[in-house]
């Protein structure tokens, strides 16, 4: 057992990274699901982040209020730059929510209240395992149940003819803005989840590259459902560590496997379909066909 | 006369559905012949097809004896192969001038360009009086002049026309069919998609009527007009 | 004081509307958002830099070579990657995110091979001349980036209204599937487009590793965030309208960091890129290419 | 169950036995070999590698040899955190030199100082890093340590009355150095006309410099990175700007001079390290370093090089017992003690104050040197 | 039950729509014709709220449209299909439907989460109601199957299908036959005639003269924008302007 102690001891970062990047992940398969291409996530999370570890640290706030204060804040913005926002469409709606996010990182790294480029030292490490464990069940579940609801439904309509969805009597503005604060909510959980493990945080971790990331984590794992954008934040995340070897050639092996992907898994890693039809478990299309 | 293009078994899949099921015809060098169906009879698809913008799923095409069932686009133009798409199809953001040179694209004949505007410009005089303007501002019928205009600088030997009346005032429209048969005339071959199925008969030598994918009836454009199949399901009988 | 801004501002102006314009020509014509370029940028960069360093030939000879070698690569992603991307008619977001994974690859190997160190050319390699008019000072090395980038914007312009490969460029980006019907050769532009895309990145690649003096492996990032910016402002695949907002996004960096705060110069950028969007969602001078296929 | 804690226990006691022999002494290095601080991350290296050549080269450690666990810690915090947990419980080292950005050593060293092992800084100047806990040791300078005595004996030189300022805003190194200046010029009572900021990639200063020029300094304060801060001065001479810089710890590079040419001249630079001191050890170490990677040393790769000496100091003054905690910790209550000379000049340590009650660790105890730059040459300031 | 009046729409300068007014019956089958490119689209696009008049109202059921966004007029029972089918192609044929019953299930956000009962009930209901609709096409045995997969015709029934799920008291059908062949269109116009006997106003859109002849009761014809037209089949079938607008002149010689 001491070889779990220590695998344990020396990976459990990892692992959190992992659960806390699968929550960002969902956050922008949410928004994905839409139909909305947002790279606002990133920024949401930053500020969730810096809420929950201003709170923590100045207002000495318990844990789980600073949390709380983590989903609630991102949300907030999300509402007010959503409605004038979600208009957009393709790449303009991405375009406009990097450009939101650059603003919010320059505005981070200038103020005095977080730190600047310096960022926040000394954060209290209060996330556990059971803490993200618990939120990315949560999330899972609720995420779920949203799914095969009315909602989930309505997602996916909009998703494939917005036209047609407002004539199935969904109101399609309404629900755009939903997924986007419903996003921003979950990426928000993820920074104050993250800042709680780490110590320490600042503007840098939370800028283009970094919602280019998330995004990567999605399309590699595949936006069919909920288990693709999962396994894309577990691949993304690991993958250096399993390349660590490679030293300063992995990064040439990570961006090749991105292109290898892009170009040979059209939709992803996780396709249920395909991978029942490589399992033989029928043809690969539903029943009944 | 010899047939410019025979199509044998052609099928074309769109997604799931196969739009054309396996239609064979020839076209007569000189002729204009006439395609004709209702809405998503499959005829469009067949002139996509017959350009190579759709992968045929089977059969050939032979256009003046040639197999071009597998060229690209750019080359079945080069051939002499040159279709006016539906909705004409014109470059809204070039102006006219620079919608007709592009119209000569493939070819590397000067003199011979210059000689096709001054055709165009006969054929169709408002072009040259709207030459500078962009073609975005032009009225719907002289759209349709310039995209049958464009494709004639490229020298066709073979002219296919995709509903050139749609949308067009019926004045126009008989404007319109009038100048396919001056053209016709002067030896181009011309194969016609057309809703507008009596103007489309009355002017062809031959027609072909599609269905769902299938040729249900052919013969010449007389025929057809008097056929009380057509009669009952395209003129309202 | 105005009048030197007003000189920065051109510089930096000329800059990155040089950057932008084969950003935005990918865009028109191919219409793709080519995350790459900004990794192209920098291996027009290290290129130049060992020819002169390595092979020690002069400039005149090492700027044009790093343009075809840059060239030749942006043309080998987009045959090796873009067009069976293209042939799938894979969704935007698609091409996009394999560009990201060339960017990623391509500034790796740079890293592995050059190494992570700034380096920069040799001495005498760049002309070294400077005047003063007035008030104003000027560096000669600075009056060629801003003439070069000119001159390669004039010729892609005119060439672009003008000539027979032009119009045919501007009938890909409004219809692909109405100038294959005119006997364009589509795919055979793709490529050409790519080539001449990536060759003027590599060009501003060149310029400004000679002007910051200072070639990294990530020099490509910064200056893609405000390429993105320029041909959203400029309208996208927009080639004037590329100029213009290059020209715009350096006077606004310029004038909000003399006359307001420096702190807030790239926020007032990004901020501005934001708000425009809102109110303009087809950019600042551009029209959107609207395709039909 | 029993045949595996049997074997777990075998190998312990072999390690156990192993270690009291001549064994290699495992030390950690967490550096940023790849991405945007590599540049460095790598000279750090290769100043840890000289050193542990020259210590294993006259016979290492008792008899022991320095072994470097090197890891790629990319200046990314959770990825500075895997590394700094995979060297303490997995390769089970005895100490860890990194990371290299202040940053990182925030998120990474309290999960050192949790774990009872020294994380030694050797490029980490931002405020605070030692506050994190007994087990944070530095040897690099803080800039609140050089800046006063610099910008003190430029005002003297050039009888400065004004200043303007320059720095870097979205840079934790050189937005600390630009707070230590900002006290230092108010406390000196030093009017600032000025203070203009860029960011990281900006390829043009010209819009500040002219704004600055316009507000007339007597000298520019400058925060910034050597390859930044040069192209500020050429940029700066090309618009005119006579006045002379006054810099901080990012100047301290040879690539200053090398890109700012003449530009630089007249530029005052405080620095526990200069590439021209012409102390003994410094001169070993920059010959040796130039030998071994054909690249001019920087500051970065000095303060790796007597960092290891530091440890070695500390290694030869106590007696490993092959108990990894309590190696750990003879360790960490060895090295306040060393004091050396090295390429850096005389070093020892000085305890950081305690904070909210919690003892911190060890900072560097350096006196600084001033330089002016003159003909493209640091040359020592000598007050005339 | 549905009343146009003075109906106009520019798009730029070009004028599509110009004072169109016609009155839809409640109850009954009503047709819409007139040559490709007359705005037949268009007034199907304004009725449901996709775009804006230029000029003039429309009203149903006696209450303005003016204003209001295409899902709330979705929802006071006006449902549409599309000339281009527009299903969801990468849903099964069942959510499909279920879509359309989205304004109908009216359960809350906690009942959502915690899989209460009036959630499950709600959905089994819908489930049934969307089966119940697809059995009225005949497609209820491929209720899971993925849309895509459909032919044409097939397509063009679960559309149908969906736009009976929203609640419709009327449904506008926008060229329901196209790309079908003659026993197909018998087939579909015998669906059309039940829907309208459940109750169902129906408003259609067709180029096909027979199809429509022999389905409406009440026809208006369009033509550049304009009505040139209404009444009874027979009316217009012998409407002189009808014939030369719609089917070419007679004498295609010269002007």
């Amino acid at each position: 057992m001491e070889w779990l102690a220590n695998f344990w001891a020396t990976y459990s970062t990892l692992v959190y990274s992992v659960g806390v990047f699968a929550l960002m992940a969902l956050s922008i398969w949410l928004t994905l699901a839409c139909g909305l291409l947002s790279l606002a996530n990133a920024a949401f999370m930053c500020i969730g982040a810096y809420v929950s570890a201003l709170l923590s640290l100045h207002a000495g706030w318990p844990f789980g209020a600073t949390l709380a204060a983590a989903g609630a804040a991102p949300a907030l913005v999300a509402l007010v730059i959503g409605m004038p926002t979600l208009r957009l469409s393709g790449v303009y709606l991405a375009m406009a929510t990097l450009a939101f996010g650059e603003v919010v990182r320059i505005v981070v790294l200038n103020l005095e209240v977080t730190g600047g480029p310096e960022g926040l030292n000394g954060i209290p490490q209060s996330t556990t395992g059971w803490h993200i464990l618990a939120i990315l069940a949560v999330v899972v579940y609720g995420l779920l149940r949203l799914q095969r609801s009315r909602v989930g439904r309505a997602f996916e309509a909009i998703r494939e003819d917005e036209v047609a969805a407002s004539l199935m009597g969904i109101n399609v503005a309404r629900h755009k803005l939903f997924a986007f604060v419903l996003g921003a909510v979950i990426a928000g959980l993820a920074g104050g989840l993250n800042a709680h493990y780490t110590f320490f945080i600042s503007p840098r971790e939370y800028g283009f590259e970094n919602a280019v990331d998330i995004l990567t984590m999605v399309v590699l794992g595949g936006i069919g459902g909920l288990a693709g954008p999962m396994l894309g934040a577990a691949i993304i995340t690991l993958l250096p560590e399993l390349l660590r070897s490679l030293h300063e050639f992995r990064g040439i092996v990570n961006g090749l496997i991105l292109v290898l992907v892009v170009l040979f898994l059209p939709k992803g890693i996780w396709d249920p379909r395909r991978l029942r039809a490589l399992f033989g478990l029928g043809p690969g299309r539903d029943p009944g066909c | 006369m010899s047939a410019l293009l025979s199509v044998e078994d052609l099928a074309v899949n769109y997604g799931h559905i196969e739009a054309v099921k396996g239609i064979g015809f020839e076209l007569e060098a000189g002729e204009i012949t006439a395609l004709v169906g209702a809405n998503g009879a499959g005829k469009s698809t067949t002139l996509l097809a017959l350009s190579g913008l759709l992968r045929p799923a089977r059969g050939r095409v032979l256009f003046d004896g040639e197999d071009v069932t597998r060229l690209k686009p750019h080359q079945i133009v080069r051939r002499g192969l040159v279709q006016v798409a539906e909705g004409r199809a014109i470059l809204a953001t070039l102006s006219v001038r620079e919608n007709l040179a592009l119209g000569a694209y493939a070819r590397r004949d000067p003199a011979g360009v210059a000689a096709s505007l001054e055709e165009v410009f006969h054929l169709f005089p408002r072009l040259e009086e709207r030459l500078e303007q962009k073609a975005g501002n032009l009225s719907g019928g002289e759209q349709q002049m310039l995209a049958i205009g464009r494709a004639m600088m490229a020298k066709p030997r073979l002219l296919l026309l995709d509903e050139p009346s749609m949308g067009l005032a019926p004045l126009l429209v008989q404007d319109i069919f009038r100048t396919l048969v001056a053209i016709n005339r002067t030896g181009l071959t011309v194969l016609l998609v057309e809703q507008n199925v009596r103007q489309a008969l009355r002017i062809a030598r031959r027609g072909f009527v599609l269905e769902t994918g299938r040729i249900v009836l052919e013969g010449s454009g007389d025929q057809l007009l008097g056929d009380p199949r057509v009669v009952e399901a395209y003129l309202g009988g | 004081m105005f009048t030197q801004q007003l000189l920065n501002a051109l510089t930096l102006g000329s800059v990155y509307a040089l950057f932008a314009l084969g950003f935005t020509l990918v865009f028109g014509v191919l219409a793709v958002i080519n995350l790459s370029h900004g990794a192209v940028f920098m291996v027009g960069s290290y290129a130049a830099l060992t020819l002169v360093t390595r092979l020690h030939l002069p400039l005149g000879i090492a700027l044009p070579a790093a343009m075809a070698l840059s060239g030749c690569l942006g043309m080998a992603i987009d045959v090796l990657i873009l067009k069976p991307l293209r042939a799938r008619n894979a969704p935007h977001l698609i091409p996009m995110i394999a560009t990201i994974g060339v960017a990623i690859m391509l500034s790796s190997a740079a890293q592995g091979i050059f190494g992570a160190e700034i380096l920069r050319f040799p001495e005498g390699t760049i002309p070294a001349g400077e005047f003063t008019l007035g008030e104003v000072h000027v560096r000669a090395l600075e009056l060629s980036i801003v003439g070069i980038s000119f001159g390669l914007m004039a010729v892609l312009f005119l060439a672009i209204r003008r000539t027979q490969l032009g119009r045919a460029l501007r009938a890909i980006a409004e219809s692909p599937r109405s100038a294959s019907l005119l006997g364009i050769n589509v795919e055979g532009l793709f490529h050409a487009t790519s080539f001449v895309a990536a060759a003027l990145g590599g060009v501003a690649g060149v310029l400004i590793g000679l002007n910051f003096n200072a070639i990294t492996p990530l020099m490509g990032q910064p200056i893609l965030h405000k390429g993105i910016a320029v041909i959203i402002l400029g309208g996208m695949g927009d080639i004037r309208g590329a100029l213009l907002a290059g020209l715009f996004l350096g006077f606004a960096e310029v004038m909000s960091k003399a006359y307001l705060s420096s702190q807030m110069g790239d926020a007032v950028a990004f901020g501005l890129l934001f708000l425009i969007l809102l109110v303009r969602p087809s950019g600042l001078f551009g029209r959107v290419l609207e395709r039909k296929a | 169950m029993s045949i595996l804690r049997h074997t777990l226990l075998w190998t312990a006691a072999l390690l156990a036995g192993a270690a009291g022999g001549a064994a290699d002494i495992k030390i950690g290095l967490a550096e940023a070999l790849t991405g945007g601080a590599a540049q460095y991350g790598v000279p750090i290296r290769n100043g840890f590698q000289l050193a542990a050549d020259e210590i294993n080269a006259k016979g290492g450690i008792q008899g022991s040899k320095i072994l470097l666990v090197i890891e790629d810690e990319q200046g990314k915090k959770e990825e500075v955190i895997n590394v700094f947990k995979k060297l303490i419980f997995q390769d089970k080292v005895l100490m860890i030199f990194g990371p290299t950005l202040s940053n990182s050593m925030f998120a990474a060293g309290p999960v050192a100082n949790a774990a009872k092992v020294v994380a030694f800084g050797t490029s980490n100047t931002a405020n605070g890093i030692t506050d994190i806990g007994p087990y944070i040791f530095r040897n690099s300078v803080m800039e609140s340590d050089v800046l006063p005595v610099t910008v003190a004996t430029a005002v003297k030189h050039y009888k400065i009355k004004k200043v303007a300022v320059i720095y870097g805003n979205d840079d934790a190194f050189t937005k600390s150095g630009y707070d230590v200046f900002k006290k230092v010029l108010a406390d000196q009572k030093i009017p600032v006309t000025a203070t203009e900021t860029y960011v990281k990639g900006d390829v043009d200063f010209k819009a500040q410099l002219t704004k600055i020029k316009a507000t007339d300094p007597d000298a520019i304060v400058c925060s910034a990175l050597a390859e930044e801060a040069a192209n500020i001065m050429l940029q700066a001479r090309s618009l005119g700007i006579k006045a002379p810089f006054i810099g901080g710890n990012g100047f301290n590079s040879p690539k200053l001079f090398e890109i700012s040419k003449q530009a630089g001249d007249g530029t005052f630079v405080g620095s526990p390290w200069s590439n021209t001191n012409p102390d003994p050890a410094n001169v070993h170490f920059v010959g040796a370093y130039k030998q071994k990677f054909g690249s001019e040393p920087n500051q970065f790769a000095a303060q790796a090089y007597d960092a290891l000496h530091i440890a070695a100091a500390a290694l030869k003054s106590i007696k490993l017992t092959g108990r990894l905690e309590a190696d750990r910790q003879a360790l960490r209550d060895a090295l306040p003690k060393v004091s050396i000379n090295g390429a850096t000049g005389p070093f020892k340590f000085r305890p950081a104050a305690p904070k909210d009650g919690k003892p911190g660790g060890y900072d560097a105890d350096q006196k600084p040197f001033i330089y002016i730059l003159q003909q493209g040459k640091f040359n020592l300031y000598t007050g005339k | 039950m549905l009343t146009i009046s003075g109906l106009g729409k520019h798009f730029g300068g070009l004028a599509v729509l110009e004072d169109v007014s016609f009155e839809v019956p409640a109850g009954g089958i009503f047709g819409l014709i007139g040559p490709n490119g007359a705005g037949k689209t268009t007034v199907f696009n304004l009725v449901t709220g996709l775009l804006k008049p230029t000029t003039g109202t429309v009203s149903f059921e006696g209450r303005s449209l003016a204003g209001l966004q295409p899902h709330q007029i979705t929802r006071l029972g006006i449902a549409r299909t599309f000339q281009n089918i527009r299903i969801f192609k990468e849903m099964t044929l069942l959510q499909n439907v279920m879509v359309g019953l989205h304004g109908a299930l009216g359960y809350g956000p906690l009942a959502l989460l915690l899989n209460q009962g009036s959630f499950r009930r709600a959905e089994a209901e819908a489930r049934e109601r969307a089966l119940e609709l697809l059995s009225w096409v005949k497609l209820q045995d491929r209720a899971s199957m993925l849309a895509d997969n459909l032919s044409y015709g097939d397509q063009r029934k679960l559309e149908f299908a969906r736009a009976l799920a929203t609640g419709p008291r009327l449904l506008l059908l926008d060229e329901p036959v196209a790309g079908m062949n003659p026993a197909e269109k018998d087939a579909l116009m015998e669906e059309i005639r039940n829907i309208a006997g459940r109750g169902f106003g129906v408003f259609l859109i067709e180029h096909d003269m027979r199809f429509v002849m022999g389905l409406c009761e009440r026809i208006a014809v369009l033509n550049f924008g304009r009505v040139i037209a209404e009444g009874s089949p027979e009316e217009v079938r012998n409407d002189p302007g009808v014939i030369e607008a719609y089917l070419g002149r007679e004498d295609g010689g010269a002007p």
